[in-house]
């Protein structure tokens, strides 16, 4: 049950917007949401709490996105603080870049992950940098929306996994929730800090129902462990978290406890958060969805083994996608982890004998 | 500065027989693009993208083409262009079916190139393309007057990315043989044209490139051809690109998953959709005598008839080997790539 | 679709005292450009980009702005617009005593970006500034018409970029308080101008755009100064974006590291660069009376103090401890980083 | 000494260009060249074999490049051949794109690593994908040139690494060469491809000069030992394969007999030429110029770890650049891994003890 104050029940106006003074914002309890509107929830939070946050985007106004991520909240703001821009990316990031240096803390919204593509660009050379660049007098608040990954049959470049450059490029931050809880949470946290965070949302968990605790938000640095285990360490992130918890209920049929680590953050990444989980298990397999090589999985496994070489029992394995395009819908099961091949990387692991 | 020569429509009218033979084929069209909204929500197709209200245009605009020399740059919205350019249709549907992103055809054999969900991500391959070809002219010692011409399909929307203005300043730049074929159909998802296009008509930003345009009423087929022509008579001839802004309404929703209702009124489309293309075709062809109501009835039952064979093709279509992904990354496979094919049929098909 | 408006230059002609303290401006900058370029030559810069001849585009269109409230976004060859915006000139060398890129100056301060190397990068930060000084205004309950305005520095190679196009684009839909100020200096390093612009003009482009341009002669600073106060007055008072277009030519090299006899010769040169801005200024004002040759020697010496105190300030400039690298990434550093920073300590400096 | 054959002497006229026969291209014996006219005289004979084959990008014809790299090359083969396009890196790539579709052999220039960033839609969304979406119709036969990399003190965004995006992208390939010798030779091979090539060539070694040995090229495939040793494997590429063999040098002084693995093709990465060096030498510094953090020596590392988990003696080191923007030229040295810095990471490896 959500107990929401008065000041941020949806009233179909636009709130008053000429004040700088911020609204308090209290949820309280806890209810069950998707994750879609958990964000949405976070996002009118935001909104609410911080009158220089601003959402843009493409169909992110009237029709709420195509997610519905936005819905309702330029009903709610104002179409000058939630705003639909003309059809381009790099134009997108440009102005969000532009809007942080008058003062404002935008949170744009790329409509889908293959599509960020045309404001790399920006992303890189400008966002990630002005901060650097500027010696701390110009810093970029701004918390980038990303519906991202695959699992949902999408049309080509729908389906991306963009981790592999956002989590290299210094002056980013970068967090994928996995659960409504998290989204929520996360998101409040991302778009009140003073550096730009990339939000990846995966698709594929935006119709999943979960507890949203508004009293607890838990760790919001860092990795969690969302299953204890004593003999393997699965490390996802995304949509893939709650792949390998089925996996490990699979695998505890068989005798095997397996811990379970939502990454979160993906960049920096948690090494400690890694370290700990792996010292206990002794082996590990990351998951991920991005093309295997040079993908995230190589990182998190070297920071594995940089830290565990001593105890491992075996190399770290690494079940992820194909060196391939992502492929249509009806090759989507043949490409991404499905529990048959994470089963498999866990009995390698298992089965490991120093040649 | 060079002054932009305005575009006139082509002087030819078009004969009857072709009116006709543009009517059955946008009768085609219209029944395959309403039975392809059916059978997305009959499960034989995952997801599609009407196309109705935008037959003149597409139809039209390839119609203006030489299908056996020509190259035809489309999106995703253009299955009527794909039907006029001759496209085999269960394998275009094949993207619509999620059988193989970009769809089964051949494009060098239909000079079609594969479905782009990248908003204006082909048009500077069409700029390419046809600078390649002004380089064959050059390297086969032919002159540059009559050249293979690229015809670009792009919407209002995708006039704001910035490849669209790269593609316009290139093809200028270099006198490529394309045509720019705007189809603006008021929207982009849920932002109309007036939210988009600063200035509000793409075929004005051609002075600015100093290249011709023409504007014109796209729910009229035979402006549509007679448009187009102007602009392929144009950049065939080697003087270098041409835009045709053909004014038009997308009277669907954006794709099956959206919900037009959330930003425009039944009334706002009755207000601002025009004339349906192909009853005022129809009525025209009724009207002059050109054509009776047997004739139109033949025509429909024609549609049907391809519409069935279609989706029992569609629905034939199985999905694809996953060996298949592993084959088609490179022209030469990498030994890395053939052992992740191994692994993957040991693991997925437990070969 | 809405007619542009022609723009017209600002109708009041400068007073005298205001060209005088132009030329006392343009006079420092060319010093200083011209020491630069020594500088390289004797290895107290790495780099430099010289300015020659944008004199009176740089100064003037600066000098139409408000420098307290506006902002200035320049691109890497601005040091005339930095030093008429008040920017601090070692501050600024920073950049290419390869100190600090982007400059060692306050950005906040003097209302003047970092120097951006992204060709065009910058354009669409002006845009976005823009619109939150609407959002400003409109939060605080002020009308929209007298807005801080921001001045968006572009060369002729770079109005090809696709981010130009979105900028001019979400400027003309958001209606932004912008300038777009254009120095066509005839060359994108070896490309000139008739190679880069389709078209010829990046002015005319405004109208495809709905946005008022004007073109003008970039080497006469009233003619910039009147223009751009024209096209600021434009955008301040909420009308939307201006474009301004100012010929003129790049006299030196494109970098202290480039040939240009390779692509120009000296015989182009002569022909091409118009006007000197700087001594048709000083011979307007001696003969007019407004000036003697005294007081032209005097803001000569002027210029070379000022010249001679900003060498010895460059020179002085120390290379920044290396600790810098790690602090300024992020406002809220991470663990990860100050490991890094620590372990760049112990094996870079041994402590 | 070099033989030229007549066919391929500097004329100072367009060659005829009105056939599609090949002309023969024969150097023989070997010259000292500098790598900047090693790529040239490649780049020359590639155009002088294949009619289809193009140069273009910025200022690439009668300037010759900023490096000078396709200098005279517009002279010698005419402007249709070898031409200069406006100032746009999309543009640039997607027209390429295009002209691939075209039956031509394009070979883009991007004038600096960091300028790549606004053509990253085209390359990963288009150039490597085509031919998959295609089903191998429309192949994609186009060599990427990129001078890549730090080291020379460049200005801000023009000593960038961006073999974090390329090697992660399925559809591309990727080459670094660290010599005259392998620029020249790996040139050659990557422009007759039928495979889109990012070819990353090591500003910092442009001038370097050294024997380009016409008749044997060598391997082209996978990686290259250039200098055998027992104790200890570093890995690099590009413009630190130089670096790690001065450091090389210097362990020899201490006794420590380290080898140089060049690795050459960042995609794929040789897997088998890394594990053959490391199953000998059980132990492995990789080095680059990149931050650290999801760059492409995890990859590497997890690599090697993979393959030789079983007798590595310590976990694989990555010496690298740190996870900030490339900073100034004045603080180049204090980023770019240095002797010190590589000879820190030996003696990490020599000395670890499992704990
Ligand atoms: C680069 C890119 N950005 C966003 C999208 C998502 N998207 C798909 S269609 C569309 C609207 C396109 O509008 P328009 O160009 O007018 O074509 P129409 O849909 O009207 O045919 C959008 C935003 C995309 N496919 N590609
Ligand atoms: C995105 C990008 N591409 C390429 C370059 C390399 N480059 C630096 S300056 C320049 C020419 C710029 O021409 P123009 O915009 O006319 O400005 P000007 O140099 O004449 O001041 C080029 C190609 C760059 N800095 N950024
Ligand atoms: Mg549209
Ligand atoms: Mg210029």
């Amino acid at each position: 049950m959500s107990n929401l104050s008065a000041t941020i029940e949806p009233t179909g106006h636009a709130a008053p917007a000429s004040e700088d003074a911020m609204d308090t914002v209290t949820r309280t309890g806890s209810e069950t949401l998707s994750m879609n509107k958990a964000i949405n929830a976070a996002l009118a939070d935001v909104l609410a709490e911080n009158p220089r946050a601003l959402v843009l985007g493409e169909d992110v106004g009237q029709l709420g996105g195509v997610f519905r991520i936005t819905d309702g909240l330029q009903k709610r703001f104002g179409a000058e603080r939630v705003f639909d821009t003309p059809l381009a990316e790099s134009g997108i990031l440009g102005m969000s870049v532009g809007l942080a240096m008058a003062g404002y803390h935008p949170i744009p919204e790329v409509q889908f992950d293959g599509f960020t593509y045309p404001a790399i660009n920006q992303i890189v050379t400008q966002m990630a940098r002005m901060n650097f660049r500027t010696r701390g007098a110009l810093p970029m608040p701004i918390t980038l929306r990303i519906p991202s990954f695959g699992g949902i049959q999408s049309p080509e470049l729908h389906s991306e996994s963009l981790e592999y450059i956002f989590a290299h490029v210094a002056g980013l931050k970068v967090v994928s929730p996995s659960s409504p809880h998290q989204a929520y949470h996360l998101m409040r946290h991302a778009a009140t800090r003073p550096d730009p965070v990339v939000f990846m949302e995966p698709k594929s968990r935006y119709w999943q129902k979960d507890t949203v605790d508004f009293d607890d938000p838990g760790t919001l640095e860092g990795s969690v462990v969302v299953r204890p285990g004593r003999h393997l360490t699965l490390v996802a992130w995304g949509g893939m978290v709650a792949r390998c918890l089925q996996v490990a209920e699979l695998a505890a049929e068989d005798g095997i406890d397996v811990e379970v680590l939502d990454l979160r953050w993906l960049k920096p990444i948690d090494a400690a958060g890694l370290a700990a989980s792996v010292s206990k298990t002794r082996r590990a397999v990351v998951v991920h969805e991005a093309p295997r090589s040079a993908g995230l999985g190589a990182e998190v496994a070297q920071t594995i083994t940089e830290a565990c070489f001593g105890t491992l029992k075996a190399p770290v394995e690494r079940v992820t996608g194909f060196d391939v395009p992502f492929p249509s819908g009806s090759l989507e099961a043949e490409y991404l982890p499905n529990i048959d091949r994470i089963l498999y990387g866990i009995q390698r692991v298992l089965e490991y004998q120093r040649g | 500065m060079t002054e932009a020569p305005r575009l006139e429509p082509h002087s030819t009218a078009l004969p009857a027989d072709e009116l006709v033979e543009l009517y059955r084929l946008m009768t085609k069209v219209r029944h395959l693009d309403t039975s392809a909204i059916a059978w997305q929500r009959q499960g034989i197709l995952p997801g599609y993208a009407p196309m109705q209200g935008q037959e003149a245009a597409q139809v039209g605009s390839v119609r203006a083409m030489d299908t056996g020399r020509d190259f035809v740059f489309p999106t995703y919205r253009e299955m009527g262009a794909a039907l006029a350019a001759g496209v085999d249709m269960p394998e275009f549907m094949a993207t619509h079916k999620a059988t193989w992103n970009g769809g089964l055809y051949d494009a060098t054999k239909y000079r079609f190139t594969p479905i782009q969900t990248v908003i204006a991500g082909s048009a500077l391959h069409a700029v390419g393309w046809g600078h390649g070809q002004r380089l064959d002219a050059i390297r086969e010692g032919r002159p540059e007057t009559d050249l293979p011409t690229a015809l670009i399909f792009l919407g209002d929307g995708a006039s704001s990315q910035g490849d669209i203005h790269e593609a316009m300043n290139f093809a200028g730049i270099f006198k490529t043989p394309v045509v720019f074929f705007v189809q603006n159909n008021g929207w982009a998802i849920s932002v109309p044209t007036e939210q988009q296009v600063a200035g509000g008509s793409v075929a004005a930003r051609g002075a600015g490139y100093g290249i011709p345009a023409i504007k014109l009423d796209g729910n009229d087929v035979e402006a549509v051809v007679r448009g187009t022509r102007a602009a392929v008579e144009h950049a065939r001839s080697g003087k270098g690109p041409a835009i045709v802004e053909a004014m038009t309404y997308r009277r669907g929703p954006h794709s099956t998953s959206d919900d037009p209702g959330r930003y425009r009124t039944l009334e706002d489309e009755r207000r601002d959709a025009g004339a349906d293309p192909i009853e005022s075709l129809r009525d025209r062809l009724l009207a002059d005598g050109t054509l009776d109501a047997d004739a139109v009835t033949a025509i429909q039952a024609e549609a049907a008839d391809f519409e069935e064979a279609t989706r029992l093709a569609v629905q034939a279509q199985g999905p694809r080997p996953g060996a298949e992904m592993f084959e088609y990354v490179y022209q030469e496979q990498t030994e890395a790539l053939k052992q992740q094919a191994t692994q993957w049929r040991e693991e997925s098909e437990h070969v």
